[in-house]
């Protein structure tokens, strides 16, 4: 009787022999854990739906219970499983001496010393507690910094609070600007 | 963002995406949303699908065109005069001088009956000018602006504020001198016959779209606007919002459903990166950040010349130093006006473009960038890289070797052999960043809507969050001053920098930071439910008082609530303030408190619980009955009366005629762009903005009006396919093979000139630079008739650079440096350029 | 033969058939089906370059490009007057979200001479890649030109209409992904009741709208529709879709039978001419 | 883009791209054309020898006397010894090689390539018995028992019984190019399956009176392959001239211009050359005959081989050019 079955599947005008791997067919998502992120891009605030399996993130869709994008997103949206594990991504220090023509290899725990040190050495070289006025102003215009819209808005307030509260950084910026 | 916040109190999108599928007519103007917002462009698509009206008003025929019912191609750089002959249009249509919605809407509602002081002379009396103007100084004095009245001054305060003024008022509205005549008499030459010669719009064209609008504005009706940055971008872009939302209030559209000012920004979170600013002249919450001159000296000072007596902003000290305390904890105390002096004091403009001549110059020594890309989204972008090879040190942090990483062996001035790496100084680090589904946190969305995303893995390599970065950097930095009794030192020890860390990487606990930003009482830490609980005592602490609550008292993260319905969503996120949806939402109801009509309801007055009800959350003090009159000298909200929807204003009131708030005048006035081929129709003597930023200097050279070199008017843009300067997208192979190239687009008339086709390499020059890309012939862009004469324009996406795998010639490398007064921001969506056939030299573009 | 009529919205997809209706009018082409279909299907970037083929610079369905969004521009006329007062929804500037057509009877799968492509249960044309040889004879044998061999693995690739997701309740990746609900996915009976209610909403708007992918256009010659159907707002060709294809297998009975009359023909000459061929005398 | 077939693509300076989607979508194709190159050619060129050459050596045997018994054992060997290498031709051209077996999955009436992979099973195995059944009966495999019971097997059912694999086998390969999209093989889906049997017999026919070298009735045979080979040859350009009359100046225009357009041309003119040296043989002086019969069978045998590559290199252009699928799909709306 099956192998009667298995015949007509196999023989006919157009036979539609399923094989085993179609059977067993799964879309990669089930019993993956779900997180739900928004997505990096634009402003419009999509939300999004991250797939991840033992520490790896599987796919990242729409979020069908959001007001705003209702499960969907755009190219950019879409894209963005690719972003996190884009082939040409960074994921190693680079450190560029003065005047090299070259990057090398440095350890983070380097970068962060150095760039410490770097920031009290400028810092102190330009600091200005009372200006030509003789008001009071605890600044430096030695450093500045741009960025912020990308980032999350806790990360703004630590650069805010910590560069200009904490530094006297004033030339600090974002894209708001542009 | 002064465009909305001079006339309506806050530079917040008026309402919600989602508000938008309510609208009768939408008009999107200065933006491109349908590629640059596809997924906020379905509210309009639904809207459509209802009946609305779509109006698209952009020098290209764009995806967006594609699907509205009107496309109305517009020179780039004469927005203001189809908005002031839209609002001359409506002042004196019949249907607005009929309908009694409008009459109430506006007296109740604006500031449409004050009386202006007798010295203002407007621009249309001064050849181009408004009275007040320095010449010299090129800057405004404000105080022939200001309302005529009595001014009355405080006292009896524990922190000082401005004197009160009562303004005179003509509840007629015809008192010569009151706003509403004043901005009748000021728009008067702003005909559709205007609008033909100085935009190249077709009169009936421009007649068909105001009354499309008229028609669609009303009691039961509502129109929106939508803009981004090609509104923005203007050395006038503040004036030209300010003038849309003057519109708006004439056409009673603000704070009801389906109208408003919806503004589309470009990143995840520009809107929270504004609130809680990294930006130069403000503090967390729109607070001003102090500067170095004596009315700043002390806290006291700073609040007699800050702190106005009526409005919200009266409680401007609560703000202040609950977030000295937040950032100073017990060093800021009342003796010592909270660290007052810990806060740094600007002496200048240290904005985006002055940073970066600053560095140029030499005067910054070390930057940080933090995904952001410079080397090709600043304006200059020849000045912009050799500011970074001026820099001692550079640290870049982004997830791919972006253009302002790689300058110092990539740029196309190295790759041409003009400048060797040998020749850089500067000492570059480079450390890989992790991206939002690496992290906890939260981003504010362009509706102010704040969402909170989960940390779904642990960020690879060396890659960390900023978050990270700047909490070990803080860290390490304290260390390194520990004991340092110097000033310098004395800021940073006094600066409260401790976090609980988590996870393998000893990332910090975001909710602390978050609690922090929300607010919590001093005492025992508690988080407060919200800016009314603030105190000016120093017994509360807060980070950003527009974001308190954010955190309950019971520790919930409302960003985190992800319940949404069809309606406000109310418990989906948090929006900025109070989790209010669409602001200044007492104008949804009349001034009895009544819905305008069934079909535009959204909150109104219940009398039985006497209190504010409806599907949002009112903008408004919940309590405060439709009929209340200001007792004699009541200050902050209790000045206001029952009918004053914007409660940041200090009459509550959305300003026809701004007295203060704008550095170029109270009413917006059409100035050419920096950079035209034609000038001004309405003031010769006076073609260009009379108090723009500009950066002379000779490696920022300007056109002239008309130079005869630079014929053809260039506007940039973005493409749905990429994102800002690129980092995010060039380097991302499925959306890089999207548009994998630069290009320019022209019109096939002028194509036919210059015998250029499409495909052919195409060199596009300023007398800033040249850059090369690939030529598209498409009749989507048109040449315009101004002034009887043809008007060439090309469009360039400025995504492009050198570096990732879609490349392309900088556009930026053709922008000058030179911007708004008020917002600071450039002017790039009009300047004049000349295009060639031809190519640069090889391996410039790769 | 049946009249124009009749055939139009006709389809003779089966019960509990699943399908897309992609309404162009709808189409903003921002792309994100090509790339929400490549981040699912995880396929590879394409070789790729400047088209300047309008915002177009796919091309062409392939191996590794599953939807395809097609940019026609037609904004100004023969005189190059643009218009300004446009047709409700897309207009103008058409874009199509190509896509393959999961045809009722499929050509590449009927010529399939492994039995790599297959009907689903869910009555969609799905290449079983365990099974397909890449002897490439269903790439000419689709009308449409959906099938495509790949150089990176030699086999043929299409369109799954997301199987692995369908198998387990997801809706597809491109209708999920697309922002204005100009692809939708569904049962095809239902969605071409709404293309037919939506393309009669339109055209009382005045559009030109068409379905394309009923027995009357584009599922015609015997391919008896396409689960996967369009409305259009121009003529197929526009979009590079043939108006009405033919199933190529409709040939293949006709075309032995002719070959047998000839083989009948040769046969016989070839026998006589052995039977009847004399001995040749020499001198 | 690299990948981008472009048909005829021609942009003039102040073009809108509008211009290029006028007549077709930017000249891209509609449909994707085949892969197939040179092995499918060989594979057809040899798949029609060996089928002609059995059609030969079965007529020959079942009802020509002694005397053509040259055209039998020559027949069946050519036919064997060509078929050989098609399976591996065709494995060569697949993606996966290594899957080659699949084909074997499923009997698919509809599909003419899987029918038509059984077919060359079945006619494999029949050549292969014939030519067995030939070697035997030549001695070459000795004297043992196992040749002896190869010898009782029923010659004469052996050569009936390749009639029919050896007509499909040149044949079908014409119904497998006409079940496909590309615009020259659907318009002319009846007539290529016609065209390959007869060039098959006519390039076998020629090849077989070229090898059946010196004999007794040498003449005799020839004079037999001869005709059948006119026969063919008639019946091939009466078709080649249909082809091309039946597919229009769209259509037809890979066969007419270029490269395969040249190749389909010396296809009609060798058959028709071939043709002619017949004739011209039987008038000639006795001596010059044979150079000119031999001359006529190279030709033909030619001009069986362009055909076949016109055919398929015509089909891939056929498949580019957009304008061609639309004259072939052009419904009542249009």
């Amino acid at each position: 009787m099956q192998l009667l079955q298995g015949l007509r599947n196999h023989i006919g005008l157009v036979p539609n022999p399923v094989s085993q791997a179609t059977r067993q067919a799964r879309s990669r998502i089930r019993g993956a854990e779900v997180s739900i992120s928004v997505c990096p891009y634009c402003a419009v605030g999509c939300s999004q739906l991250v797939y991840t399996k033992d520490g790896r993130i599987l796919d990242i869709e729409g979020n069908y219970e959001s007001p705003i994008n209702g499960g969907t997103l755009c190219p950019k949206g879409a894209a963005t499983w690719q972003l996190i594990h884009s082939p040409l991504r960074e994921l190693r220090v680079k450190y560029r001496a003065p005047y090299s023509d070259h990057w090398e290899e440095r350890s983070l725990d380097w970068a962060m010393e150095r760039i410490a040190q770097l920031v009290k050495q400028t810092r102190d070289a330009t600091f200005v507690h009372r200006d030509e006025n003789g008001l009071v102003v605890n600044r430096t215009l030695g450093i500045a910094h741009l960025g912020g819209a990308t980032l999350d808005n806790e990360e703004n307030y630590l650069i805010k609070k910590l560069f200009t509260g904490g530094l006297g950084i004033v030339a600090v910026e974002n894209q708001a600007r542009i | 963002m002064p465009g909305l916040g001079a006339r309506l109190g806050r530079g917040g999108a008026t309402t919600t995406l989602a508000s938008l599928a309510e609208s009768d007519c939408i008009v999107i103007m200065g933006s491109n949303m349908a590629e640059n917002h596809p997924v906020g462009f379905r509210f309009v698509v639904k809207a459509r699908e209802r009946g609305a009206r779509i109006i698209h008003v952009d020098p290209r025929f764009s995806r967006t065109s594609a699907l509205a019912d009107l496309h109305v191609p517009i020179r780039p750089g004469s927005d203001l005069v189809f908005l002031g002959a839209l609002v001359n249009y409506v002042l004196n249509s019949e249907r607005w001088n009929s309908d009694p919605f409008f009459r109430e809407y506006v007296l109740h509602y604006t500031n449409a009956s004050v009386l202006v002081s007798p010295d203002f002379r407007d621009t249309e009396d001064l050849a181009g000018v408004f009275s007040g103007y320095d010449p010299q100084q090129h800057r405004y004095d404000p105080s022939s602006w200001q309302y005529a009245g009595r001014v009355q001054p405080l006292d009896g305060e524990r922190w000082p504020c401005r004197p009160r003024i009562e303004p005179e008022r003509d509840p007629t509205l015809q008192h010569p001198n009151c706003a509403l005549q004043v901005v009748k008499r000021h728009f008067a030459r702003y005909t559709p016959e205007l609008v033909e010669q100085a935009c190249g719009v077709p009169r009936d064209l421009f007649v068909e779209v105001a009354d499309t609008i008229l028609a669609n504005s009303g009691r039961d009706r509502t129109t929106a606007f939508c803009y981004a940055v090609a509104w923005t971008q203007h050395t006038i872009g503040t004036q030209i919002i300010s003038c849309c939302a003057l519109l708006q209030l004439l056409l009673g559209n603000i704070g009801r459903p389906g109208g408003g000012i919806l503004a589309l920004r470009g990143h995840a979170t520009i809107q929270g990166s504004t609130d809680i600013p990294t930006l130069f002249d403000l503090l967390p919450g729109y607070l001003k950040m102090p500067q170095a001159i004596p009315q700043h000296a002390t806290l006291a000072d700073y609040f007699a010349h800050e702190r106005p007596a009526t409005g919200l902003w009266y409680d401007m000290p609560k703000f202040l130093i609950s977030l000295l305390k937040a950032w100073y904890g017990d060093a800021a105390t009342p003796e010592n006006d909270f660290a007052y002096e810990f806060l740094p004091k600007i002496g200048g403009d240290y904005s985006f473009q002055s940073i970066l001549t600053m560095m140029k110059d030499g005067i910054i020594k070390g930057l940080f960038v933090m995904g952001m890309n410079p080397a090709v989204g600043g304006q200059n972008a020849r000045l912009a890289r050799q500011a970074l090879a001026n820099l001692d040190w550079l640290v870049v942090r982004d997830v791919h070797e972006i253009e302002t990483a790689s300058f110092w062996y990539d740029a196309p001035e190295v790759r041409s052999g003009e400048v060797r790496p040998q020749d850089i100084k500067t000492e570059v680090f480079f450390l890989p960043a992790a991206i939002a589904a690496e992290k906890d946190g939260t981003f504010t969305n362009t509706h102010r809507l704040v969402q909170w995303h989960d940390k779904a893995v642990d960020p690879p390599g060396d890659a960390r969050s900023e978050a990270h970065f700047v909490f070990q950097l803080g860290q390490r930095l304290k260390e390194l001053y520990a004991g340092d009794e110097s000033p310098a030192g004395r800021q940073i020890a006094a600066l409260t920098w401790d976090y609980p860390t988590v996870g393998p990487h000893q990332e910090l606990d975001l909710m602390a930071v978050a609690r922090e930003i929300s607010g919590y009482r001093v005492s025992d830490g508690r988080p407060v439910a919200g800016f009314q609980e603030l105190a000016d005592d120093g017994s509360t602490a807060c980070g950003c008082w527009i974001y308190s609550g954010i955190v309950t008292p019971e520790g919930e993260h409302r960003a985190k609530r992800r319940r949404g319905d069809d309606r406000a969503s109310l418990d989906w996120g948090f929006a900025w303030p109070a989790n209010r949806r669409i602001l200044y939402n007492r104008a949804s109801a009349d001034p009895q408190g009544r819905p305008w009509s069934e079909r535009k309801k959204w909150i109104w007055w219940d009398p039985e619980q006497q209190r504010w009800v409806g599907y949002d959350v009112p903008d408004f003090p919940a309590s405060k009955p439709p009929d209340y009159q200001p007792p004699p000298g009541a200050r902050g909200l209790e000045a206001h009366p029952g009918t004053a929807p914007f409660i940041m204003m200090l009459d509550g009131q959305g300003w026809l005629f701004v007295p203060r708030g704008l550095l170029d005048g109270p009413l917006p006035t059409h100035y050419e762009p920096w950079e035209t081929p034609v000038t001004n129709p309405l003031y010769p003597a006076q073609p260009r903005s009379p108090v723009a930023p500009v950066f002379l200097r000779p490696d920022n050279p300007y056109h002239e009006i008309g130079d005869p070199r630079y014929p053809y008017v260039i506007t940039t843009y973005r493409l749905t396919e990429h994102h800002t300067a690129g980092g995010m997208s060039r380097w991302v192979p499925w959306l890089a093979e999207l548009q994998p190239a630069g290009f320019v687009e022209l019109s096939p008339e002028l194509a036919r000139e210059l015998g250029i086709t499409t495909g052919d390499w195409v060199v596009v020059e300023t007398a800033r630079g040249c850059a090369e890309a690939r030529a598209l012939v498409t009749e989507r862009v048109q040449p315009l008739v101004i002034a009887g004469r043809t008007v060439h324009v090309i469009g360039m996406p400025w995504h492009f650079g050198f570096g990732g795998l879609a490349t392309g010639g900088i556009a930026n490398e053709l922008a000058a440096l030179v911007k708004d007064p008020n917002s600071l921001i450039h002017e790039a969506k009009s300047f004049t350029c000349t295009i060639r056939k031809g190519r640069l030299q090889e391996g410039v573009v790769r | 033969m049946n009249s124009e009529s009749t055939l139009v919205g006709r389809t003779r997809a089966r019960p509990g058939a699943f399908g897309f209706l992609t309404d162009t009018t709808l189409c903003i082409g921002c792309k994100a089906c090509e790339v929400a279909c490549k981040q699912w299907n995880q396929l590879p970037m394409d070789d790729f370059g400047f088209t300047g083929m309008s915002y177009d610079n796919t091309g062409d369905l392939g191996a590794t490009t599953w939807r395809h969004v097609a940019f026609i521009e037609r904004v100004a006329d023969r005189q190059g007057r643009r218009p300004t007062r446009l047709q409700p929804f897309q207009s103008h500037w058409l874009m199509l979200s190509d896509v393959c057509k999961h045809c009722v009877n499929a050509g590449c799968m009927e010529a399939c001479p492994t039995g790599a492509i297959i009907r689903t249960e869910f009555d969609t044309v799905v290449i079983q890649q365990d099974v397909c040889n890449g002897c490439g004879y269903c790439v000419p044998a689709c009308p449409f030109g959906v099938p495509a061999l790949s150089p990176l693995d030699g086999k043929a690739h299409k369109c799954t209409l997301c199987y692995d997701r369908l198998k387990d309740g997801l809706e597809p990746a491109c209708s999920k992904a697309c922002p204005t609900d100009a692809i939708q996915f569904g049962p095809v009976h239902a969605l071409m009741d709404r293309a037919k209610a939506r393309v009669a909403e339109l055209q009382a708007q005045g559009v030109d709208a068409r379905i394309y992918g009923d027995e009357a256009l584009g599922g015609t010659g015997g391919i008896g529709g396409l689960n996967a159907f369009f409305i259009l707002t121009a003529p197929p060709e526009v979009y590079n879709l043939p108006a009405a294809p033919e199933l190529p297998q409709r040939r293949v009975l006709p075309a032995f039978l002719t070959t047998a009359l000839a083989a009948l023909v040769l046969g016989v000459a070839t026998l006589l001419s052995f039977w009847r061929t004399k001995e040749v005398r020499h001198g | 883009m690299a990948e981008l077939r472009r048909w005829q693509h021609r942009r003039a300076p102040g073009e809108p791209v509008s211009a290029e989607t006028r007549e077709s979508y930017y000249g891209l194709p509609v449909i994707h054309g085949p892969h197939w190159r040179w092995p499918i050619v060989f594979y057809f060129v040899l798949g029609g020898l060996a089928g002609g050459s059995a059609v030969l050596a079965a007529a020959a045997r079942l009802v020509g006397g002694r005397w053509a018994r040259s055209v039998v054992r020559i027949g069946r060997y050519l036919a064997f010894l060509a078929v050989l290498p098609g399976p591996l031709l065709l494995i060569v051209d697949l993606g996966r090689p290594e899957r080659f077996h699949h084909m074997l999955r499923v009997v698919k009436l509809r599909s003419p390539m899987s029918v038509g992979v059984w077919g060359l099973v079945g006619f494999t195995a029949s050549a292969f018995l014939n030519a067995l059944w030939q070697a035997a009966e030549d001695g070459l495999l000795g004297r043992r028992g196992v040749v002896r019971c190869i010898r009782r097997l029923p010659d004469r059912g052996l050569a009936a019984m390749s009639l029919l694999p050896a007509f499909f086998l040149a044949g079908y390969t014409g119904v497998l190019l006409g079940a496909t999209a590309v615009p020259l093989w659907a318009r002319n889906a009846l007539r290529l399956g016609p065209l390959f049997l007869c060039s098959a017999l006519s390039s076998a026919a020629a090849a077989l009176s070229l090898l059946v070298g010196s004999g007794p009735d040498v003449q005799r045979v020839r004079r037999a392959l001869e005709r059948v080979e006119q026969v063919a040859l008639v019946g091939e350009l009466a078709l080649l001239e249909a082809v091309q009359r039946g597919s229009g100046d769209v259509v037809g225009r890979p066969i007419t211009v270029g490269l395969e357009g040249r190749a389909y041309a010396g296809a009609r003119a060798s058959a028709g050359l071939a043709l002619g040296l017949h004739l011209l043989a039987r008038v000639v002086p006795r001596r010059c005959r044979t150079v000119l019969r031999v001359l006529a069978a190279l030709v033909a045998f030619g001009g069986a081989f362009l055909l076949r590559a016109a055919m398929v290199f015509g089909g891939r252009c056929s498949a580019e050019d957009p304008r061609a699928t639309f004259v072939m799909t052009r419904g009542e709306r249009h």
